[in-house]
This record gives C-alpha cells, sequence and structure tokens, in this order.
C-alpha cells in the first residue's frame, strides 16, 4: 500500500503535507485510503488508478485532463450516478466510486 | 482507430472527419459543431474549439482571427436539473 | 433577486485585487469563485515571481495569494466560494449556483476575472491517461500533492513548461526532456537553466509524434522538424515516459465577457480572442469590466495591477467621482512591466485593443 | 536531436561577469542573468550598491565588482535563481561555490557530491561545505559547496 | 467559389427547408445556388429538439388532419431509406412519439382529439390510459393521466439531416454560400429576377426560391408569417432511458421534451418565452428564467432525473401562419417565385417539402397535393397578431379566430 502511494508527503517548498483526517473509500468495491479534503481523481491517482473511464465511441480510456472540472474528461459514476467530474469532487467517507463504461449507468434507482 | 487523432475528446471526433468536412466547404467552428456535432458534448467545447480553429487555419489558409468562434451559452458548467431548475 | 454593486467573477490574482482597490473605495463587493478557496493558479504558483519591490517581487506566488486573501478578509469583502457564476444574462443579471443553490444576482458593475484555460495539443494518442496540461499537472503536485507520473516529457518550452518542469523534479518526478518545436526556447533562460542544471535536456526544433500506450502512457515518439516544421520521420525516437504534459500556451476564458456581449479582437500575442476594453479596462458593454488573463494573457504581477484598475474605474462609476491619479499610477506601473522581450508585444497589443475598442463603440 | 546547451560561452561577454582579477581576490557574486526581465530583487537587497538595475527594470544588472563583498544575500533573492556567489581562495586547490537550492532532501555538511556543468553533466568530484536550512530565506536553502579551482566557470549545481 | 453572376435556380435560406429543396433540384440537374445568412442549420433547424412529429398540437380539424397526414406520412416513408440516398448518418430512429395529459381537463382534450383524428381517417394513433402510458415510459411523473401514443414517430438529429441534404446537394452541384445575406429579392414587372445581396451584388436567376422561415417577411412582406421563440436545454448524455418525443401542455405552453440525438442527450423546451414584441422574438440569448423554467419541465414531465446536469441552453425561433399550417407554393403575383416558410413542425416536413417544391418548379405539378398549404391564402391578408404575444397568447389568439 504505501509503495503504491504518489501522494507528496514532503516538499521543498510547500513543506509536510497537512494532518488531515483519514477516511474510506471504494473504487470498484476496492476499499482505498482518502484523506478529507481530497479530490476523488487525486485519491486514484495517488493510489496509481489513471484510468477512470472508457470512452462510448472508440472504447478508450481516459484519465485527468484539465484537472479543474473544464474538460469532462476524469467522469466516473460516483454513488450510482454517472458523469461525475472527479478531478473537482471532494471524496465523503463510505464513497462509491465506478469506473465508468460510456455513457456510464445510473446505479442509483431512478424510477 | 490506430493513430487517428481524436479533436473533439468528448465526441471523439477524429482530424480526419473534420477534414473531410471542411472539404465540404464548412469554414468556421460553429460549422463543424453543427456538421458533425464536435464541441457538443458534456464540457461544451472547451478543450476542442483551439484545435478545430487550427485545423481550418492549416486546410483553408484563412488567417486565424478570421476564423469564427463558437459561441457561448449558459450554462457554463454542467449543472443539476434539480439545482437549476429552481 | 440579490442587488449588489460590483461583483468580481473569479477570485485569482485580478479579481482578489480588484476586490481589495474597490473595497477600499467604501463600496460593497462581492467575489464569486468556483473553487473552495480564492487566489486562482496563485497557490499553485510555488516559485518565485519576478518584478520590483513594490509589487512583492522575488515573493512566492501562493504567499502572494494568502496575503491577498488576508487583505480581502481584514477589508470585508464578501466571498461566495465553492459558487459558478454560470451565465451573464441581459441587465447585468449574474447566474450563480451557490451552496447548492440557484440564485441571481443584479450587479450595477461586473468585474470578469476569470482567467485563462490551457491550449491543447493533439497527437495519436493524447486521450490516454498520463497526458495531461502541464497546469493540471501542476494543479496535481502542488495543490492536490499527488505525482500523477514518475518520468514526465514536457511539451513546450514556454515560460509553463519550464517552470512545470522544475517543480516536477521539486516533486520528485524525473524530468526526461522537454520538447520545443522552435528553434529556441520559448520561456526565459533562467528558467531553463534552472532545469539544464540538474540534467533536463531540452530538445529544439523537435516535437512529439505520438504517446505509445495501450490504455496509459508507456512512451512517446519524439522527432526533429526541419525548418518548415515537418517531422524528419526517420530521426524519430522512442522514449519511456509514464506522464507527457502539454505547455503550449494558454487562451483567455471569455465564456461570460461573451454572453455579456462584450465585443472582441484577436491577438495572437495575449492568447487569442480577447474583449476590446479602454484604457479603464471596461468592455464595450458598459459597466462590465475585464482583468488579468482573460483580457490578455499575461504575468500574475500585470493581472493584479489590471484587477486593481478595474476596481477603482468601477468604483469611479458606482460612487460617480474621480481617482484619475491613482488610476495613471497603476497604468505606470503596468507599462513598467511591459517591456522586454515579452513585455513589448503585449503593450503594444493593449494598445491597439484600446484603439479599436473607441473605433467600435462608435459603431 | 538539437539540444539547448549552456555554458561559459553562453554568459561570457553577455554580463558583467567578474573579472578574474577580481575573481582572485575572494568571493563574489556571478549574475547569470542574460534577458531583459522585469526584475531588480537583486539591486533592491544589495547594501554595498554593488548591483544596479536602474531603469527601465528590464536592464540586466551591473555587476560593481569592486563594491560586491560576496555577502550572497542576493543569492536567495533572484526569482530565476541566477546568481551564485564563488570565493575563489576557499583553499589551496579548491574554490567554494554558494548556490540556492530548492530541493528535498538537503545534502549534510562534509558530504561527497557529484559536481555538473550548466547542462547537468557530471564534471568532477566536490564536498558540501555548508547548509543555510530553507527556512532563513523563505524555503531557499544556500549551499556551499567545494570543487577544483579549474572549474570555477563550470560547475553549478551538483547531485548527490 | 465565386459567386455566380447568374444561376437557374436561387434559394434563399440553408435550413432543413432550403437543403431539402436544394438537394431535390440539384438531383434533377437543375442549376442551383443557396445564399444563407449565417450557417448551415442556424436558424429553426439547428434549435429544435429533433422530434419527427406528424401531427404535433391538438388538430381536430377533419380535413387539416387529412392534409397533414398525407404529406407527413410520405414524410416518414423518405426517413426510412434517407441515411442511404445521402450516405450520411442522420441518427433517425423510429421510436414513436407520445401527447401527454397532466390535467384532467387534457386528458380529455387528447381524447376528443384522438376521436377526431381517428374519424379522419387516422388509423395509427392509440390511446393509452395511465398505466399503459407509464408502461411504456416508467421514467413519467404518476401524475400522469394518459397519453397519445403514435407509433411512426420519432427522433432525428436536426443538424445532420441539415447537413445531409446540404452536402449531398454540393455534390450534385449545388453551391451553397453561407454568411452571405440577401437584402431582397429583385423583382421586375411582376416577375422575379433574382437576388440583391447584403453587399449590394445582384445575382440573376430563372426562379427563386424564399425558404427563411421566420425571417421570410423580410423578403416577401405580401405574406405576414410571424416569428415564435422557442427555448431549450439539453443534458448531459444519458444511456438507456426510456424517453420519447413528448408534446404536453403545462400552464398554457406548450412544451416538448425528446432524445435530440442517438447520443442521449435529453432535450426539454417549449414555447415558454419571456419574448414580447415581435422583435424580441428573433434574440437568441436566454433570459435567466427561461433557463430555469424549461429545466423545470423535466421535473414536472419526469420523476427522478433531477441529478442530470443540464449543459446547454438555446433560443431559437420558429414560425407562424394564419392558420399554423406552412406556407408552401408559388409566390402570388410574381411570377417565378416560390416560398416555403412558416414551419412550427419543420422535421416532419422538410425532406418531403424539398421534394414536392422540386416537382412543382420541374413539372409545374406536385405528386401530392399541397393546396392547403397555398400561400394565397394570406396574401396581402392583414393579420391582426397580437403585438405582445406569446404562446399562450396566440393560443387564444388562434381560438378566437
Amino acid at each position: 500500500m504505501k509503495k503504491k502511494d504518489l501522494r507528496i508527503y514532503k516538499h521543498p517548498i510547500l513543506g509536510d503535507m497537512p494532518e488531515k483526517k483519514k477516511i474510506y473509500i471504494y473504487f470498484n468495491e476496492k476499499k482505498l485510503t482518502a484523506y478529507e479534503g481530497e479530490m476523488i481523481a487525486a485519491v486514484l491517482y495517488a493510489n496509481g488508478i489513471r484510468k477512470l473511464r472508457k470512452t462510448e465511441r472508440f472504447k478508450k480510456p481516459r484519465g485527468i485532463f484539465c484537472a479543474i472540472g473544464r474538460c469532462t474528461d476524469c467522469v466516473m459514476t460516483v454513488d450510482g450516478i454517472p458523469n461525475v467530474r472527479t478531478c473537482i469532487t471532494p471524496v465523503k467517507n463510505g464513497m462509491k466510486i465506478e469506473f465508468q463504461v460510456g455513457l456510464g449507468k445510473w446505479k442509483k434507482k431512478i424510477w | 482507430m490506430k493513430n487517428k487523432k481524436i479533436i473533439c475528446r468528448c465526441k471523439e471526433i477524429t482530424e480526419e472527419e473534420i477534414i473531410e468536412v471542411i472539404k465540404k466547404g464548412i469554414k468556421d467552428v460553429d460549422g463543424i459543431k453543427r456538421a458533425l456535432g464536435a464541441g457538443m458534448g458534456l464540457c461544451q467545447g472547451k478543450t476542442c474549439t483551439n484545435l478545430i480553429i487550427k485545423i481550418i487555419n492549416r486546410e483553408t489558409g484563412i488567417p486565424i482571427d478570421k476564423i469564427r468562434q463558437q459561441t457561448s451559452r449558459a450554462p457554463v458548467r454542467p449543472i443539476s436539473i434539480k439545482i437549476i431548475s429552481e | 433577486m440579490e442587488e449588489k454593486d460590483l461583483v468580481i467573477i473569479g477570485g485569482g490574482p485580478a479579481g482578489l485585487c480588484s476586490a481589495i482597490s474597490a473595497r477600499k473605495k467604501g463600496i460593497d463587493v462581492l467575489i464569486i469563485d468556483e473553487n473552495l478557496r480564492p487566489g486562482g493558479q496563485l497557490f499553485k504558483q510555488i516559485h518565485r515571481f519576478f518584478g520590483s519591490k513594490e509589487h512583492m517581487a522575488g515573493v512566492r506566488g501562493f504567499i502572494i495569494g494568502e496575503k491577498l486573501l488576508k487583505e480581502v478578509k481584514e477589508l470585508g469583502v464578501e466571498v461566495w466560494l465553492n459558487s459558478i457564476a454560470y451565465g451573464i444574462f441581459k441587465d447585468k443579471i449574474i447566474g450563480v449556483i451557490k451552496d447548492g443553490k440557484n440564485t441571481h444576482i443584479k450587479a450595477k458593475s461586473i468585474i470578469i476575472s476569470t482567467g485563462a484555460t490551457e491550449n491543447p495539443l493533439s497527437f495519436p494518442n493524447w486521450t490516454l491517461p498520463g497526458v495531461m496540461g502541464a497546469g493540471a499537472c501542476q494543479t496535481m503536485i502542488n495543490i492536490h500533492r499527488v505525482l500523477p507520473g514518475k518520468k514526465v516529457l514536457m511539451i513546450g518550452s514556454g515560460n509553463v513548461g519550464l517552470i512545470v518542469s522544475y517543480q516536477l523534479l521539486q516533486a520528485g518526478a524525473e524530468v526526461v526532456g522537454i520538447v520545443e518545436i522552435m528553434p529556441k526556447i520559448g520561456g526565459y533562460l533562467v528558467h531553463a537553466a534552472k532545469i539544464k542544471r540538474f540534467g533536463v535536456p531540452i530538445y529544439l526544433s523537435t516535437t512529439i509524434l505520438e504517446g505509445v500506450g495501450k490504455d496509459e502512457i508507456k512512451g512517446a515518439v519524439i522527432c526533429p522538424v526541419d525548418e518548415n516544421f515537418k517531422p524528419i520521420i526517420k530521426r524519430k525516437k522512442y522514449i519511456d515516459v509514464d506522464l507527457i504534459c502539454i505547455a503550449v500556451g494558454l487562451t483567455p476564458l471569455n465564456e461570460l465577457l461573451y454572453q455579456a456581449g462584450c465585443l472582441f479582437t484577436y491577438k495572437g500575442y495575449l492568447g487569442g480572442l480577447v474583449a476590446l476594453h479602454n484604457e479603464n479596462m471596461e468592455t464595450t458593454v458598459e459597466n462590465i469590466f475585464v482583468a488579468g488573463d482573460c483580457s490578455g494573457i499575461e504575468e500574475a504581477s500585470t493581472a493584479m495591477e489590471e484587477g486593481k484598475l478595474a476596481g477603482i474605474a468601477a468604483s469611479e462609476k458606482i460612487r460617480n467621482k474621480k481617482w484619475e491619479e491613482e488610476k495613471e499610477e497603476i497604468r505606470k506601473h503596468l507599462n513598467d512591466f511591459r517591456i522586454g522581450t515579452f513585455g513589448e508585444k503585449r503593450k503594444l497589443s493593449k494598445e491597439e485593443i484600446i484603439k479599436e475598442y473607441y473605433e467600435r463603440i462608435k459603431t | 536531436m538539437k539540444e539547448l546547451k549552456l555554458d561559459e560561452k553562453t554568459y561570457f561577454n553577455k554580463i558583467s561577469f567578474p573579472s578574474f582579477e577580481r575573481i582572485k581576490k575572494g568571493p563574489v557574486a556571478i549574475i547569470e542573468c542574460i534577458e531583459d526581465i522585469p526584475c531588480n530583487p537583486c539591486e533592491t537587497i544589495c547594501k554595498f550598491g554593488a548591483i544596479k538595475v536602474g531603469f527601465p527594470i528590464t536592464n540586466l544588472p551591473i555587476l560593481d565588482e569592486e563594491k560586491c563583498t560576496g555577502c550572497g544575500r542576493c543569492v536567495p533573492v533572484c526569482p530565476g535563481l541566477a546568481i551564485f556567489v564563488l570565493d575563489y581562495n576557499f583553499n589551496e586547490k579548491d574554490c567554494l561555490l554558494t548556490i540556492p537550492y530548492e530541493f528535498l532532501p538537503l545534502p549534510e555538511e562534509d558530504e561527497k557530491v557529484k559536481c555538473l556543468d550548466r547542462d547537468g553533466k557530471f564534471v568532477c568530484d566536490g564536498k558540501i561545505i555548508k547548509v543555510i536550512p530553507p527556512e532563513r530565506n523563505a524555503m531557499t536553502a544556500i549551499i556551499s559547496f567545494a570543487f577544483p579551482k579549474k572549474y570555477y566557470n563550470k560547475i553549478r549545481s551538483f547531485k548527490r | 467559389m465565386e459567386i455566380p453572376e447568374r444561376t437557374e435556380i436561387i434559394i434563399i435560406g440553408a435550413g432543413l427547408m432550403g437543403c431539402s429543396i436544394a438537394y431535390h433540384l440539384s438531383k434533377e440537374k437543375k442549376e442551383v445556388v443557396v445564399f444563407e445568412k449565417r450557417n448551415i442549420a442556424s436558424g429553426a433547424s439547428g434549435r429544435n429538439g429533433g422530434q419527427v412529429i406528424q401531427l404535433e398540437g391538438r388538430d381536430k380539424n377533419p380535413e387539416t388532419i387529412k392534409a397533414r397526414l398525407e404529406i407527413t406520412n410520405e414524410n416518414n416513408k423518405i426517413l426510412k431509406t434517407l441515411e442511404k440516398e445521402l450516405n450520411y448518418n442522420l441518427e433517425y430512429q423510429k421510436i414513436g412519439s407520445l401527447d401527454i395529459a397532466l390535467t384532467k381537463q387534457e386528458w380529455e382534450d387528447i381524447k376528443e382529439t384522438i376521436k377526431a383524428q381517428k374519424k379522419a381517417g387516422d388509423k395509427e394513433i392509440e390511446l393509452l390510459g395511465k398505466k399503459e402510458t407509464l408502461q411504456l415510459c416508467p421514467l413519467l411523473t404518476d401524475n400522469v393521466f394518459g397519453s397519445r401514443f403514435r407509433p411512426s414517430d420519432g427522433t432525428i438529429n436536426p443538424f445532420f439531416l441539415t447537413h445531409g441534404f446540404a452536402f449531398r446537394a454540393q455534390k450534385l452541384g449545388a453551391k451553397i454560400f453561407t454568411y452571405t445575406p440577401v437584402k431582397k429579392i429583385i423583382r421586375e414587372n411582376g416577375k422575379a429576377k433574382g437576388v440583391e445581396l447584403e453587399n449590394g451584388k445582384k445575382v440573376f436567376s430563372d426562379i427563386v426560391i424564399n425558404a427563411t422561415n421566420a425571417w421570410s417577411i423580410f423578403l416577401c412582406p405580401e405574406i405576414d408569417i410571424l416569428p415564435l421563440r422557442q427555448v431549450a436545454v439539453v443534458t448531459e448524455p444519458v444511456a438507456n432511458l426510456p424517453v420519447y418525443p413528448m408534446e404536453a401542455f403545462i400552464d398554457g405552453d406548450a412544451i416538448f421534451t425528446t432524445t435530440q440525438t442517438k447520443s442521449g442527450n435529453l432535450v426539454a423546451g417549449g414555447f415558454r418565452t419571456q419574448a414580447r414584441d415581435r422583435e424580441e422574438h428573433y434574440d437568441e440569448s436566454v433570459e435567466p428564467i427561461e433557463l430555469s423554467g424549461s429545466s423545470a419541465i423535466f421535473k414536472r414531465i419526469f420523476k427522478g432525473l433531477g441529478d442530470i446536469c443540464i449543459i446547454r441552453s438555446w433560443s431559437g425561433v420558429m414560425a407562424v401562419t394564419g392558420d399554423c399550417l406552412p406556407c408552401i407554393g408559388r409566390y402570388p403575383e410574381t411570377k417565378n417565385l416560390y416560398i416555403s416558410a412558416g414551419f412550427l413542425n419543420g422535421m416532419a416536413y422538410g425532406p418531403i417539402v424539398g421534394k414536392l417544391v422540386a416537382e412543382l418548379i420541374i413539372y409545374g405539378k406536385t405528386s401530392i397535393s399541397i393546396d392547403i398549404f397555398k400561400p394565397e391564402r394570406f396574401y396581402k391578408k392583414r393579420i391582426n397578431w397580437p403585438k405582445f404575444y406569446n404562446y399562450t397568447i396566440l393560443a387564444e389568439f388562434f381560438a378566437r379566430v
């Protein structure tokens, strides 16, 4: 686990990473440690997960591209809702994040 | 798909498709949007507009400042129905 | 509908400075920012800024950000965070999503300081995970503090490309190289020297042919180009990388200006289409002002000065007073910045914008 | 593939590089800033008035080598990290170069390091003499390291 | 491409009508030039939900029902094979359409409409009760009373349909000039001679066709066609939702929802406009209240879609004639001038109307009667349109006349 952690804990300019409350999220059922205030995509990247979804037309994988919520490349299915921009959506304890295929499926019952 | 260059990342429109439409006489961003749907995806053309302008410029020789650009309409970010309808 | 004197959209360096200068004139100011904290790109700028003493030269961007935030707080500027100004409608009505609620604000005056967006560069496989904007990468390492890749190829040797490469080194990544299609680097030599002395090669007259990888980026093919920028394919070279960063310039973010009905002009040296404005930063729509990168790509330092200028000019109209001397002082500062290799061209473009403003406002 | 090359020639004749006479006399600042950047903290910080930028602030900094004492205050304030202090007479065989350093982990005093030229190429071995921790200069550490005198104009960095 | 001095046929407007006519004429080897003020499909052809609905509204007049059905039936037939014919992906899907009742009164009206339409010879439509309606579309609000279902209706990508015609027409030799506004139609001695462009250039032709829909009155002022502004919102693409082109009336406004494209974007909109006078109906900006109001349609009609995001809004202008039916045919008192305008629901007409206008020009008659649409009925007739109007006011106006 530690080995794959790509967080920058020590930084020559920014100093040590501030202490934050530890929480857990699930990526395709896999339990991951996250810290309060982190963005979903950042937690996944910290764990070496860069493939966030597969596109509709050419079935190609996508990851983070703009990191500020504009390009919508990082969208995933979060708590049953597809197309959530994970680079600007903070994690919540117990959040369920799923790899999105194409337009995704509404896991959340909508009717 | 191999070596095809995607231009509109959302709708996965390729450079080839755009060039084909330019050859049919479409020479501005809005026209390409209407003909192909490029720039009509989730991000609403935020990433591809500049690339499309460059392709039009390269294919037609029209100076970049003369190529008509895409318009913008509210909302500039996706906003859920339950919020925006209030 | 709530009514406000002055609404500033975008709380980056320009927006914060305009808020401060307007608040000091006694104006009720509201800043709307879509992030969890204001400061815009300042918080990912961990390097020291150029400039002179009056302009906090030598101070790191994020420290400047903290200073501005403190001042904004002390002055009692209202700040709506995590709030999206999703549209500007007729009669200066702004649609805002705040705390998950849709509200509308009618403003007497609006300053739009929404900043810029990164230019894309398309090549085969540029959609794979592991290709991202240099600014995006900077956000990842300096804001989210996560390394998005360990072996990095940077495309573009402008200041952004050079600075982000340096910051990648600081974050612990290896920068395998920087490729630049032009025969010389785009940014300042001092920034290039900073990374060169740690062994990062900068390849000139070189471009990227494609990203390599099936599910993620595993490598890149780079290739020298001839004087017409055509790749000399037989000299292409494969390099092992897991992250490709694109740093090929910025474009002003002018969607809201467009919606507000502002007129535009194209200025290559300022990053593309920019809203016409006068020497007070007022656009062709009365009482809508523009400041910072969205009025033309420059530096944070100029953004801050433009912000101050717009803030005072907007206050003048609201209060029906004149602070010409103060504005003149700021314009002088702006001119101080707009010198040198990059500054001169921008200064000319800015002058053209003002000239065109007066020509087009007549018709 | 054509690479950007940086060496002493890049800077020679373009800046007021201290004369060898002056270098031999003792610590002196070396300013490798050769572009018209609107920037002047080096001028502002120098107590001795040894660095002149003047107006406009895009002027290249000019070093008055007689006034410069090699105090090194200008090293951490340069946003371009382009100022170094060279003490040619550190000891009989080695000179001492003081550079700004913004990486982790910091080297330790007496640590052996590999000295690099402006292109990051290995030139010779050297030794860390002094480390001023980053906290003192807004997170820029100041490192002084020693290496053979003959490379005084070649070496600008080190790796561990 | 140079603008020619003269040509056989000039079409004004590169919307669906203009492009469809251009295609059908080019197919018959006619020399066609199209002038368009903006882009292909910039007007109503690019600002609609893509619904192909044969009898939109609640027509109870047996005569118009018959005429409309005859022509739109033929349109559906064309659509079946059009993709192949144009060699262009049109995203056509025949999935049926619903007219839903959200109040008891609406439900009575729908039942009456269906009775009238069946009586007039429509064999296709079905009346669905609440249970059947919800079975077909479980997303609908439980407040629904019932619906009218027409299985042969559907949706099409309006952009692609218009471009499909335009590109094919170009391939057959038609010349389309975008951003080339026409100032006026040159008429001499009771004859159309060509057009004068905004830039002053004159282009002469044997025949001129006005296909500018809401802008028709600026070129042919003798027929008073009214612009009617429509506003809509588009959602993010959503997979596999059982959504059909739907019509309904909410608070006196005609509204619609549909899937605009096969990629799954939902569209909702209607004539919920803030525009007042004629001028304002041409305004293509969207007001905050229109944006929220149009988005609210989703909540009124469906349940549980609240988390889906709106990504875009638009407004566009449709056209209404004095009897809500289009004006198609020879222009009275001016030889060689034709008009095809006044459409509220162009997708159900465009392909066939293009064919019929071409027939009329080439053979002097059409394979299907278009008498009911003949321009004479409003020629030089002053219509006392209300000065300030929206859909509701117009509905009252039509009920009165």
